[in-house]
């Protein structure tokens, strides 16, 4: 079982913020391939069979259409499903029953439909097209989905905790190239962060930096070096997709009157685009220039090392166009 | 007791042994709902003709005893999750007929509020999953009230229905295969009308039968006659009592004919004369019915009276939905999202 | 079988176009759900049984993820499929090969994959959340697949014929408001229109009004009564999603200097949403007003006629958007 | 002859009615590719341990009777759609073992051009098709390999392998279906090695067998010695044989065991120790090497070389895949889309 070390990384964030909640609530239960015995390809549910046993900690066959579906049908009668991907890439198996049936429910009917949905995305570990996909915009546009995308261990626990007492289907997206790299900097709070909050986790005046998930640590980073050179980068990580606080955007868009979106998903109809659209609808005047996004290459995301950097955003080119964009 | 083979059961028998020592009160109300069923269903068939609905009308006809008959072998508390050919199972829950034909209409009164339509209704009031249209979206959301159900050590069972032509998706497959694999309370029945819309049974699975695919899962398979309400009731009767023991779930055939198009709008000319013939001889409701009466346990003139009340309920229930308000709009965004 | 009366609707149009490839071409064949004896839900292949018979008009089992994967491997060894969804809600069952098959074959091991998907969607027709979706956005984000979107009889033949051509997976939509509501305006013309070029269906002034699919008509519509107020309206039909042609849409917006943006899609991450975000990368500087996104509200769509009409978008608010637009 | 039943066929027979009169190049030629696929197998392993791939490494060990036995009962103008488990169908083909191991390293030599790696691979010019991720994608695809054969009148078949986990997936499901109404010349083998990734076989499927699947497609099913090349071969060869004649698809299942980890990474302390021990005494590459000595088909020394052979062969692979270059970034966004 994951135990608070001070110090635990994203994936134990996972873990601990998932524990808790089957500790609280006997109603949750979590679901996926090899997430018993072996504690899931990722281990984040570690310990959980001994724990919880085979009726909380449920091994299925490779069916995500059908464990998904089940999922909502145990949450529509009282249950609060866990859902875990072995990888997000997979998610498209499951598209059908996340749109169709998770999605559209309680609008049609007025039934909740608590399911949260956890999947281990993203690039820059070399496993290739179909290992390393950015799932969050073939989900984004579908009315009645929230979508959580954490960016630090801390938000990682506070978001999960909400998004398992949500009453709503959720897609909880885990950036699997931070699970073991990122640190939290102390005990890990269990209290729940709420949904569609953002934050701005770096106050800056020359330009800001929305982003989420690995953009967010990426971000400031970059923002730290940048302020050597007299740049002041203001990072706002929106956090949940949707609902978007498009609020704490756009208050800090007016402020720096320069916005750059970053996102390791492709750039065509990337959650940037939406992101994009809105920050012009929403504070045009007070821009000095277009907003600007960063992103992959429109490809798919290649396996080889120096293919894969040459398709999701470094660090350099990051700084570049922040530097451009704060000083043109 | 039904014997588990796939073979097809219940050659008719005479009426007597066929009532066996069955409560004479649960009979009559089988009856009673599959004659409703059917002057519901014909009464909407005349309100599409009228004008009546918004768009298509997806009926049931010759499916009454599989919709009511499996039904009735339910408990209240028992789940459901039908399709569009059961507005049986729904009257046999209480769903009301006005609700029905509200939701034809896009009434505010409909159990989506016009927000969906056709035949996309049902109430977890009532026990009843109201399903999209995606074939068979409801067999997997079966399993997790299943799931539930054991999850939480409660003897209730799930029965879903899905036609012929939906065994073919990955719906049916993957909820089969984790149910059985994870013995869940699920009877899966399968509505064989003969047609997927226009696609023949030919076209839809190489199979013996449809029962005979339970071997996949490892789970119960029989065949029966989709037209013969007893038998039905029956053969869903042992499958729920087989999961409410917790011995896991079971796969049910019956086989019927679709006797009007897909929906109203489909003449359905592709279909097989000889087939229709066949079935004139084998309404559902009608066998029944003479059934129940050479075992004494209807007389002919109650049975008209059933008929002549479920007429009456259908022209009060249409009088009802036309009456009803159309939904406002103002709220539309409200829901989107749950509290 | 289809044959030209010189007012072809947008149906018929897409069942001369397919005859004609079909005739052409030995390799071309049509597979979906009730496409043989029954002539397809909406009767597009009505007749062809007859014609080609069942060797190139292929009914199949309701099966979309097993026949479009079928379509791939096809493909593959040098047919060119063409699938019919029913509806287009459906090709949600098969997300998972478009994007992970289809999509990105050709990338990875430059085979080409000529599948053509043909998918009757969008609204108005009183078909409610599963039966009237607009699903676009689910796919433009993933690299390798080409989308188009016809709003003419006209247009609808030349694509389908480029679409059938091409070496790509393509979405094909159509719009199955428009199939019996509009007609083409002369003998239906069998050359193919290249992918990737949208056109300037109206020239204007004051605003340009970028869509595509229903949207075009609409546009041109209420463009004729804008006229009578002094207002003129560019409409640019995109016609192809992907590849977009951004010059054009550019150009234009240079010259008007505004931009509206039309679709009957849910608003957030709509196609709208990287048009939007493009026209203010591209043309910043040239903007007299924030680019508009006139869309579906983001809820499901309803059927009963109050509530469809009220969130899928009608003529007098987009004439209502373009005269604020042009004004402003 | 094999018969079409879905009991476990081959019982182990004496070597010389196993080999019968065959063709003894065949089997020398089976038996080479079976200790080529181990031998480059177990070279990729030190190459994991060594530090030489990018990620991680999945390997077939006591797959190679399988993998050849099947591929081997196929023409090389046959498609074949192979999974993560089937090197030797690969190599049998034509695949070069530097292509595979400079997949595995992303080199710009792998057959993707590093674009897609690990297991990834294919050649179409082999007909061998190159799978994405998910499981089994493969099936649809090899649905429409064989549907193009039958749709130009050519005699082709398309062979495709999925492992026991992959069955309960809707590929698995629809494919079968598709190819059994169709008739189409597919044949589908299973290869049972008993988990899938950590999942036992008893969480993955209810069914008395996984060749018992096949009546839910009224196909034959049969279930092989997977341990066993000739079982294998004359199993696919009946299968290929009735695909070709025009009579529809097959479901052959293979029983073995992975004897390594899903990919090398994973310590598999899962696997019952039992299962372990009962098929360290069935390695197919020993046990068809003892068949042909004992038939006087090979002789010991000639063994011992083909051995040596393919080790030496797997190092020069590893030499030049090593010294093959990466990939070069330029042209990345070439190719989203074909001309
Ligand atoms: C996934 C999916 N594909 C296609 C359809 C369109 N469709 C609706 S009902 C139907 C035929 C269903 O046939 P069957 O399952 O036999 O049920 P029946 O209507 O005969 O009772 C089809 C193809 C759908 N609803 N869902
Ligand atoms: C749709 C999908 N879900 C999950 C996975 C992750 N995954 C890869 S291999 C595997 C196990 C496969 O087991 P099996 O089919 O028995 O093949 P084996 O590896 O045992 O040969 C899983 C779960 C996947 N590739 N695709
Ligand atoms: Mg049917
Ligand atoms: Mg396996």
């Amino acid at each position: 079982m994951p135990t608070d070390s001070g110090t635990a990384t994203y994936l134990e964030a996972v873990g601990l913020a998932l524990d808790a909640e089957m500790d609280r609530d006997p109603d949750v239960f979590i679901i996926g391939e090899d997430v018993g015995q072996f504690g899931g390809a990722f281990k984040v549910t570690k310990g959980f069979l001994d724990k919880f046993g085979p009726r909380r900690v449920v091994d299925t066959p490779i069916a995500e259409t059908g464990f998904t579906g089940l999922a909502a049908g145990a949450a529509l009668v009282g249950l609060r499903p866990v859902v875990e991907f072995q990888f997000a890439d997979f998610i498209s198996c499951a598209f059908d029953p996340i749109i169709n049936v998770l999605a559209r429910h309680h609008w049609r009917t007025g039934d909740p439909m608590p399911v949260t949905m956890r999947a281990p995305f993203g690039g820059r570990l070399r496993a290739g097209p179909t290992h390393s996909q950015s799932v969050e915009s073939y989900f984004a546009h579908v009315p009645g989905l929230k979508i959580v995308m954490p960016g630090t261990p801390e938000d990682a626990a506070g978001l999960l905790i909400s998004s398992i007492r949500d009453n709503n289907p959720t897609l909880y997206l885990e950036n699997k190239y931070l699970y073991r790299r990122l640190k939290a900097k102390g005990p890990i709070s269990l209290d729940p962060i709420p949904l569609g909050v953002a934050k701005v986790v770096r106050e800056g005046r020359d330009v800001t930096l929305v982003t989420y998930s690995a953009g967010v640590h990426q971000g400031l980073e970059i923002a730290e070096e940048l302020d050597k050179d007299g740049i002041s980068v203001e990072v706002v990580d929106v956090r949940t997709l949707v609902p978007l606080d498009v609020e704490t955007i756009v208050n800090s868009v007016k402020k720096t009157s320069r916005a750059v979106v970053l996102h390791e998903a492709a750039k065509r109809l990337g959650y940037g685009a939406e992101i994009a659209a809105t920050i012009q609808e929403e504070a045009f005047w007070h821009l000095d220039q277009p907003v600007v996004r960063i992103a992959a290459l429109n490809t798919p995301t290649p396996t080889s090392p120096p293919l894969e950097d040459a398709v999701i955003p470094q660090p350099a080119q990051i700084a570049e166009t922040l530097r451009k964009v704060a000083r043109a | 007791m039904a014997t588990r083979t796939t073979g097809t059961r219940s050659r008719r028998k005479p009426a007597a042994t066929a009532v066996g020592d069955r409560d004479p009160d649960l009979l009559r109300r089988i009856h009673k709902f599959m004659v409703l069923t059917r002057a519901v269903e014909d009464r909407m068939v005349a309100m599409y003709k009228g004008g009546d609905l918004l768009g298509s009308l997806y009926t049931g006809h010759w499916h009454e005893a599989i919709s009511v008959g499996a039904a009735s072998a339910l408990r209240p508390d028992d789940y459901l999750a039908p399709i569009h050919r059961d507005l049986g199972a729904h009257l046999w829950r209480g769903m009301e007929p006005w609700q029905v034909m509200a939701s034809f209409m896009g009434k505010a009164t409909s159990p989506t509020g016009g927000r969906d339509g056709t035949l996309h209704y049902g109430r977890l009031d009532l026990n009843i999953y109201n399903l999209p249209s995606h074939i068979p979206a409801n067999f997997p959301v079966a399993t997790g009230m299943a799931f539930a159900a054991k999850y939480r050590g409660e003897d209730r069972v799930c029965l879903a229905f899905c036609g012929d032509g939906s065994t073919s998706r990955a719906d049916f497959h993957e909820s089969l295969t984790i149910a059985s694999v994870q013995k869940l309370p699920n009877i899966f029945f399968i509505e064989n009308n003969q047609y997927a819309y226009s696609t023949p049974l030919r076209l839809t699975s190489a199979s013996e039968s449809f029962a005979a695919k339970a071997a996949a899962y490892g789970m119960p398979g029989v065949k029966v006659d989709g037209t013969d309400a007893l038998a039905v009731h029956d053969a869903t009767a042992e499958a729920v009592a087989r999961a409410r023991a917790g011995e896991g779930p079971s796969l049910i055939e019956g086989v019927t004919m679709r006797m009007h198009g897909h929906a109203e709008h489909d003449p359905a000319d592709y279909v097989l004369k000889e087939l229709y013939e066949e079935y004139s001889k084998k309404d559902p409701v009608e066998l029944f019915e003479n059934v129940l009466i050479e075992a004494g346990v209807l007389d002919v003139d109650a049975a008209k009276q059933v008929r002549e009340d479920a007429r009456q309920y259908a022209i009060a229930a249409r009088r009802k939905a036309l009456a009803d308000p159309m939904p406002d709009p103002g709220d539309i965004e409200d829901g989107v999202y749950a509290d």
